[in-house]
């Protein structure tokens, strides 16, 4: 097992907003988080990422990366593991990216930060650019200039220019018009199956992660209700919540007029 | 069955830009639901101020039961506001922070005097009962209510001075889905009991697909598409609602990226929409587009027992 | 053009007899007109009005009541006085109050936080008359630290006589080599310096901090967290600099603050610059230079705003 | 001391166990519970109700209220601090405290004066301009710009220079100068909230200007104004302070802080206690009021803490 979660635990001020006692991924493996607002899902992925404490929370529990465990790693320790091994990408694409900076700064920046020649750099940029269907020619903008499919697709592309072991995609869709989403879906499984990244996919929108995910976790009020393959969560849910938010999902044709 | 509503050749813009392009909607006598599909910048929500009159038109005509909306005089205007009502998407603060509910609801009561200020109270309170909420709320302010509480006053107080045609704004986007699901069943039920007409204004497929009788598809500020909802969803025939309809997710179907008509298109270079010109104007994105799409603007015509505005539509039929 | 309008109406409204002033109250009535006349204050208001603004149109802003000269020359004279002074009080303020809000924002809601912005509150709520006495009656008359009155030791003058340049002292120094009065005159600048300083660096901080708040909180901060860059570069790099278009805007609006700070702190420090003249002309009712000073200051905040945006623009893509 | 400002850290998401989570954001006022988690807003607040009624007691708490007037103690000059005399006493042998304490009396009304005339003033214009838009908007907003062109103190000095130099003309110099101030917000105020969807909702429902304007602007653009009146309540003393230690501001007999320190400027040097005391009483009521302001800051819109 490549990321073993064990009894996590994410709480600010004394109060408990996400527990999460089993999480496993493995390397090219989808595992699509579901949940409504308030459900803890944002919560357990700023954990995973280790920027609980910029937001002052406090993670207790365990997680294990390839054999080393991170919630005990320093700041600095953390930093190492942030862009190497782990990634995220977030909600607001556009938002995501400094907005003083062009686009091919940002990404020469991050890539040097890794530890990347400036040889070694260009022809990585552009590779990546490419299999995110990007033109190189993007570097030279600002993220003003730019649509939100375009940002989230430059995301991915610094994600897997990165060659990140786990990928965490926050909402990555959900601000994006349904076209510009299956675009984007279709990168992030090119992503998978290209570099073999494995992705937590975070979704409000169980059909989304249908689409996508090997594995479901669907969470409530900070607990996960139930896991297991996508198979059996969306074919034979356990859960009474887990039918509600499946039967929940509007469909084309479901009720006609 | 006689229209409510007909909007014939509307314009709308901002400022010099015009953003909707000579738009025809046709709305039946209620139970009768239509829904505009677009997504974002497509001029849908420009069309559903325009019809309430909160946004000029530019050309083009509004007739609401013979009358009509545009040349009306701010009397007329009242009135019409009476027999027609908005109801918003949720993240646009429809509800005055400074408001309780009470307040909320009994403000077009109290505008139009249509209740005495004594039994304001108890029609309010079954006004709520309507939409599925206790009186307990009465006293509430709209940040201790939650999102599909929220709406729910808003369609209330929509409600408040028994309308004809409701305008619904994306009403469910900014749910989440359970809540979602109940606000859909609360509008299916209205529409029967009261007898209601509306446009839905939405970006979900399915949302349309539930709640329309007939419907248009919207790119860029023109109909594309326009036919009975069940038809159009079903065998899709404008390149833009393939692209749309493949999009859609579904539950169960994975399907490889190869058979989706719209896969990663080619690098977009320019960031801004390309400005209304010769030929269709998504030709650029069409992957059945041929030079007479780019030198030819298409209009609507019949194909197949519906509105197309595609010069390949028949190509597309066979596909 | 609304500026010198209003310039004009409040300057011609001011009570009591400009040509009274001038010629004093003993002149008989022919001196009066012909003193009326001299400065074309015989005619109706419209009259001078137009007079007025085809002589600012020229360049031609009258003749000075109480230094009779021609209010321009006074002008080129006291300003770049006043300018020195300002500019180095608004730099200070950067350099202090850009770092001291950065460190609020660092620790925000703790105690460092907390300090941070009683102290810049307290730099806003001073009085600056009271400021500047204070510290004239401590570093000068008790400690003896540092002179004060004038722009530098005027006794120097006989060992190392200063050539002009610019006609303000410390940049002459400077340009000049002449380092002996140049310490002299930094050491003059000090506490009037201090004194125009307070607002500005408070008024600094408190907007630098809030506007890295509001970045800090931002999802681009988060993304590059995300991509493992240091908490300093994240501070310096990717949050400071979407935070510096407020803070630009800031500086020149306390810039004009400042400038009107610097006549009541340049009379207490006896400073021959803008702020002494113009509170001699406003004593001696003297409405050309009145409107000259009035004039110039709406030039700055013209001149300013325009510098504010061509900065704004090259640091904030947005902007352009 | 961990906790000193905690509540403007990022708030926990509470979990909502009854479903969907309400949002919590502070609308109104939210009351005592909430001020006592801002230090720097309780101390502002206790500050200024010292000052005031400090103030407002003055003719009963001081020991010589006749000091206030133009009397004169030849055998009482520039006494230094003592047990008699807290603060001393000035050069012709007025006690220093006593006059303090009046002086407060003049800065409030003042303040008092210069707010009601300026919000007043600048609310109208500037919410008509705000609301109704087009050339209104373009003509209102062309006159402040030109009256925020000018820096407001040397306006005020040029206004106040202009009329004859009293307390009740330099309030009105400053509130001529300040109005604008508040143009400009309730104008941004106005726009911003005329942008609403809940403005558009109440016109669909049928609701005129008149009622627009009172049930919907007003109540929201209140907050911000608020706020603003209490930050410019330290700029209103500090501005009036300076008219008045410039001379354009209240005469002799009348105990002005500003006055007193221009009076006891020439004796500064050998008497420290004419101009500190009277400089305090300046410093500690603008902080008085930067607190209050910045805490409500807070309490309102505690995400942005601008200051």
């Amino acid at each position: 097992m490549m990321l073993e979660v064990r009894d996590l635990q994410i709480s600010y001020r004394d109060q408990v907003v996400a527990s999460v006692p089993t999480l496993d991924l493995e390397p090219g493996q989808v595992l699509g988080i579901a949940g409504e607002s308030g459900s803890g899902k944002s919560q357990t992925a700023l954990a995973l990422m280790g920027l609980t404490r910029y937001a002052n929370g406090v993670v207790t529990g365990s997680m294990v990366l390839d054999g080393r465990e991170l919630l005990t790693l320093s700041p600095r320790q953390w930093r190492l593991v942030r862009g190497r091994d782990i990634a995220m990408i977030l909600q607001s694409p556009r938002a995501a990216l400094n907005p003083t900076m062009k686009l091919g700064a940002l990404f020469s920046r991050t890539l040097r930060l890794h530890g990347m020649t400036k040889d070694q750099r260009g022809p990585r940029m552009v590779q990546a650019l490419a299999e995110v269907v990007l033109d190189a020619e993007i570097l030279d903008r600002y993220p003003h200039e730019i649509s939100g499919g375009q940002a989230q697709r430059f995301a991915i592309a610094l994600v897997a220019a990165l060659r990140v072991k786990v990928l965490i995609a926050d909402e990555p869709t959900s601000a994006l018009d349904v076209t510009v989403q299956a675009e984007v879906i279709d990168v992030l499984r090119n992503l998978r199956d290209r570099h073999g990244t494995a992705i937590i996919f975070i979704s409000h929108d169980l059909s989304v992660i249908g689409e996508l995910a090997d594995a479901v976790m669907v969470m409530r009020d900070g607990a996960v209700v139930e896991q297991g393959s996508a198979e059996s969560v969306f074919n034979q849910p356990t859960q009474e919540y887990t039918r509600m938010l499946l039967a929940a999902i509007p469909v084309i044709g479901g009720r006609s007029r | 069955m006689s229209d409510l509503l007909t909007v014939r050749g509307l314009r709308l813009g901002f400022g010099k830009t015009e953003v909707v392009h000579g738009v025809d909607l046709q709305v039946l006598e209620g139970p009768y639901g239509l829904g505009v599909i677009g997504e974002s910048g497509s001029g849908k929500t420009t069309i559903g101020r325009a019809v309430l009159r909160l946004h000029p038109a530019l050309a083009g005509s509004i007739t609401y039961r013979g009358r009509d909306v545009l040349t009306m005089t701010r009397v007329e205007l009242s009135a019409y506001r009476r027999e027609v009502q908005l109801v918003f998407q949720d993240g646009d603060g429809a509800l005055d922070p400074r408001m309780s509910v009470q307040s909320a609801i009994a403000e077009p009561l109290a505008i139009h005097q249509t209740v005495a200020r004594g039994g304001r109270r108890d029609r309010v309170a079954a006004l709520l009962a309507e939409v599925g909420l206790g009186s307990d709320l009465l006293a509430r302010y709209p940040h201790e209510l939650s999102g599909g509480e929220r709406q729910r006053v808003v369609i209330a107080r929509a409600l408040a001075l028994e309308p004809k045609l409701l305008v619904l704004d994306e009403p469910t986007s900014a749910l989440d889905v359970t809540v979602q699901e109940r606000v859909l069943q609360l509008i299916e039920r209205l529409r029967e009991h009261r007898s209601l007409g509306y446009i839905l204004i939405s970006h979900n497929l399915a949302v349309i697909d539930r709640l329309s009788e007939s419907c248009v598809v919207l790119y860029q500020g023109a109909v594309v598409e326009r036919g009975r909802t069940r038809d159009l969803l079903t065998t899709p025939l404008h390149p833009y609602t393939r692209a749309l309809r493949a999009a859609v997710p579904e539950l169960g179907v994975r399907r490889p990226p190869s058979t989706r008509m719209l896969t990663v298109g080619p690098p977009q270079t320019s960031s801004v929409l390309q400005p209304a010109g010769q030929g269709c104007s998504y030709a650029d994105r069409c992957p059945l587009a041929v030079e007479v799409c780019r030198s030819q603007t298409p209009v609507l015509r019949e194909v197949a027992g519906r509105e197309i505005a595609c010069h390949r539509a028949e190509d597309s039929l066979s596909l | 053009m609304g500026v010198v309008v209003l310039t004009f109406l409040i300057a011609r409204l001011i009570p009591g007899d400009p040509a009274v002033a001038y010629a004093g109250p003993r002149a008989t009535a022919e001196q009066l007109a012909a003193v009326r006349e001299r400065f074309g204050l015989d005619g109706s208001l419209w009259e001078q009005f137009a007079t007025y603004l085809s002589g600012v149109a020229h360049g031609d802003l009258g003749i000075s009541l109480h230094t009779k000269a021609p209010v321009v020359e006074d002008l080129f004279r006291v300003f770049p006085t006043t300018l020195v002074l300002v500019t180095i009080a608004l730099l200070l303020a950067a350099i202090v109050g850009i770092p001291l809000g950065a460190m609020a924002a660092h620790s925000r809601g703790r105690l460092g936080d907390l300090v941070a912005k009683v102290i810049s509150i307290l730099m806003v709520s001073m009085p600056v008359f009271w400021l500047a006495i204070l510290l004239q009656i401590i570093f000068f008359s008790r400690l003896g630290w540092v002179p004060v009155a004038g722009e530098y030791d005027t006794r120097l003058d006989a060992t190392s006589p200063l050539y002009t340049v610019i006609g303000v002292p410390v940049v002459d120094a400077l340009l000049t080599g002449n380092w002996v009065v140049f310490r002299s005159t930094l050491a003059h600048l000090i506490l009037p310096v201090i004194a125009i300083a307070a607002y500005p660096i408070g008024a600094v901080a408190m907007v630098t901090r809030g506007t890295l708040l509001e970045n800090l909180g931002e999802e681009h901060v988060r993304m590059v967290r995300a991509l493992g860059f240091p908490e300093r570069s994240v501070f310096a790099r990717f949050a400071l600099r979407p935070s510096l278009n407020p803070i630009i805007a800031l500086l020149a609006l306390v810039f004009a603050y400042a400038l009107t700070n610097s006549f009541i702190v340049e009379s207490i420090f006896n400073w021959p610059g803008l702020g002494n003249y113009a509170v001699k002309s406003i004593q001696s009712l003297d409405v050309p230079a009145i409107l000259g000073v009035t004039l110039v200051v709406a030039l700055i905040y013209v001149v300013l705003n325009l510098v504010v945006d061509l900065v704004q623009a090259v640091i904030d893509p947005r902007v352009r | 001391m961990k906790d000193l400002l905690n509540s403007e850290m990022m708030p926990a998401p509470t979990p909502d166990l009854q479903g969907e989570p309400r949002r919590r954001r502070p609308a109104a006022w939210p009351g005592w519970r909430v001020a006592r988690r801002f230090p720097l807003l309780n101390i502002g607040m206790v500050l200024a109700a010292v000052v005031i009624l400090a103030s407002l007691l003055a003719p009963w708490i001081t020991p010589y209220p006749e000091d206030a007037g133009a009397v004169i103690h030849p055998d009482l000059v520039l006494e230094p601090p003592s047990f008699a005399h807290w603060f001393g006493t000035d050069a012709v042998g007025r006690d220093v405290f006593t006059r303090v304490l009046f002086g407060g009396r003049v800065s409030i009304a003042i303040v008092v004066g210069v707010l009601l005339i300026s919000a007043v003033i600048g609310l109208s214009i500037g919410l008509a301009a705000g609301f109704f838009g087009g050339w209104l908007d373009a003509i209102l907003m062309r006159v402040t710009d030109v009256f925020l062109a000018f820096p407001a103190l040397l306006l005020a000095v040029a206004l106040a220079a202009m009329l004859s130099a009293s307390a009740v003309n330099a309030a009105l110099a400053i509130a001529f100068t300040w109005w604008p101030w508040y143009a400009r917000l309730a104008r941004g105020q106005a726009a911003s909230i005329r942008r609403q969807g809940y403005a558009d909702a109440a016109i669909v429902l049928g609701a005129g200007r008149a009622r627009l304007l009172i049930r919907h602007l007003l109540p929201n653009a209140s907050t911000a104004v608020f706020v603003q009146m209490s930050l410019d309540a330290a700029g209103i003393i500090l501005t009036a302070a300076t008219l008045s230690y410039l001379g354009l501001g209240a005469q002799d007999p009348i105990p002005e802080w500003g006055l007193m320190v221009a009076q006891g400027q020439p004796l500064a040097t050998t008497a420290w206690w004419v101009i500190t005391f009277p400089g305090l009483a300046i410093l500690v009521t603008a902080v008085a009021f930067n607190f209050i302001g910045d805490g409500l800051q807070n309490v309102f819109d505690p995400k942005r803490g601008r200051s």
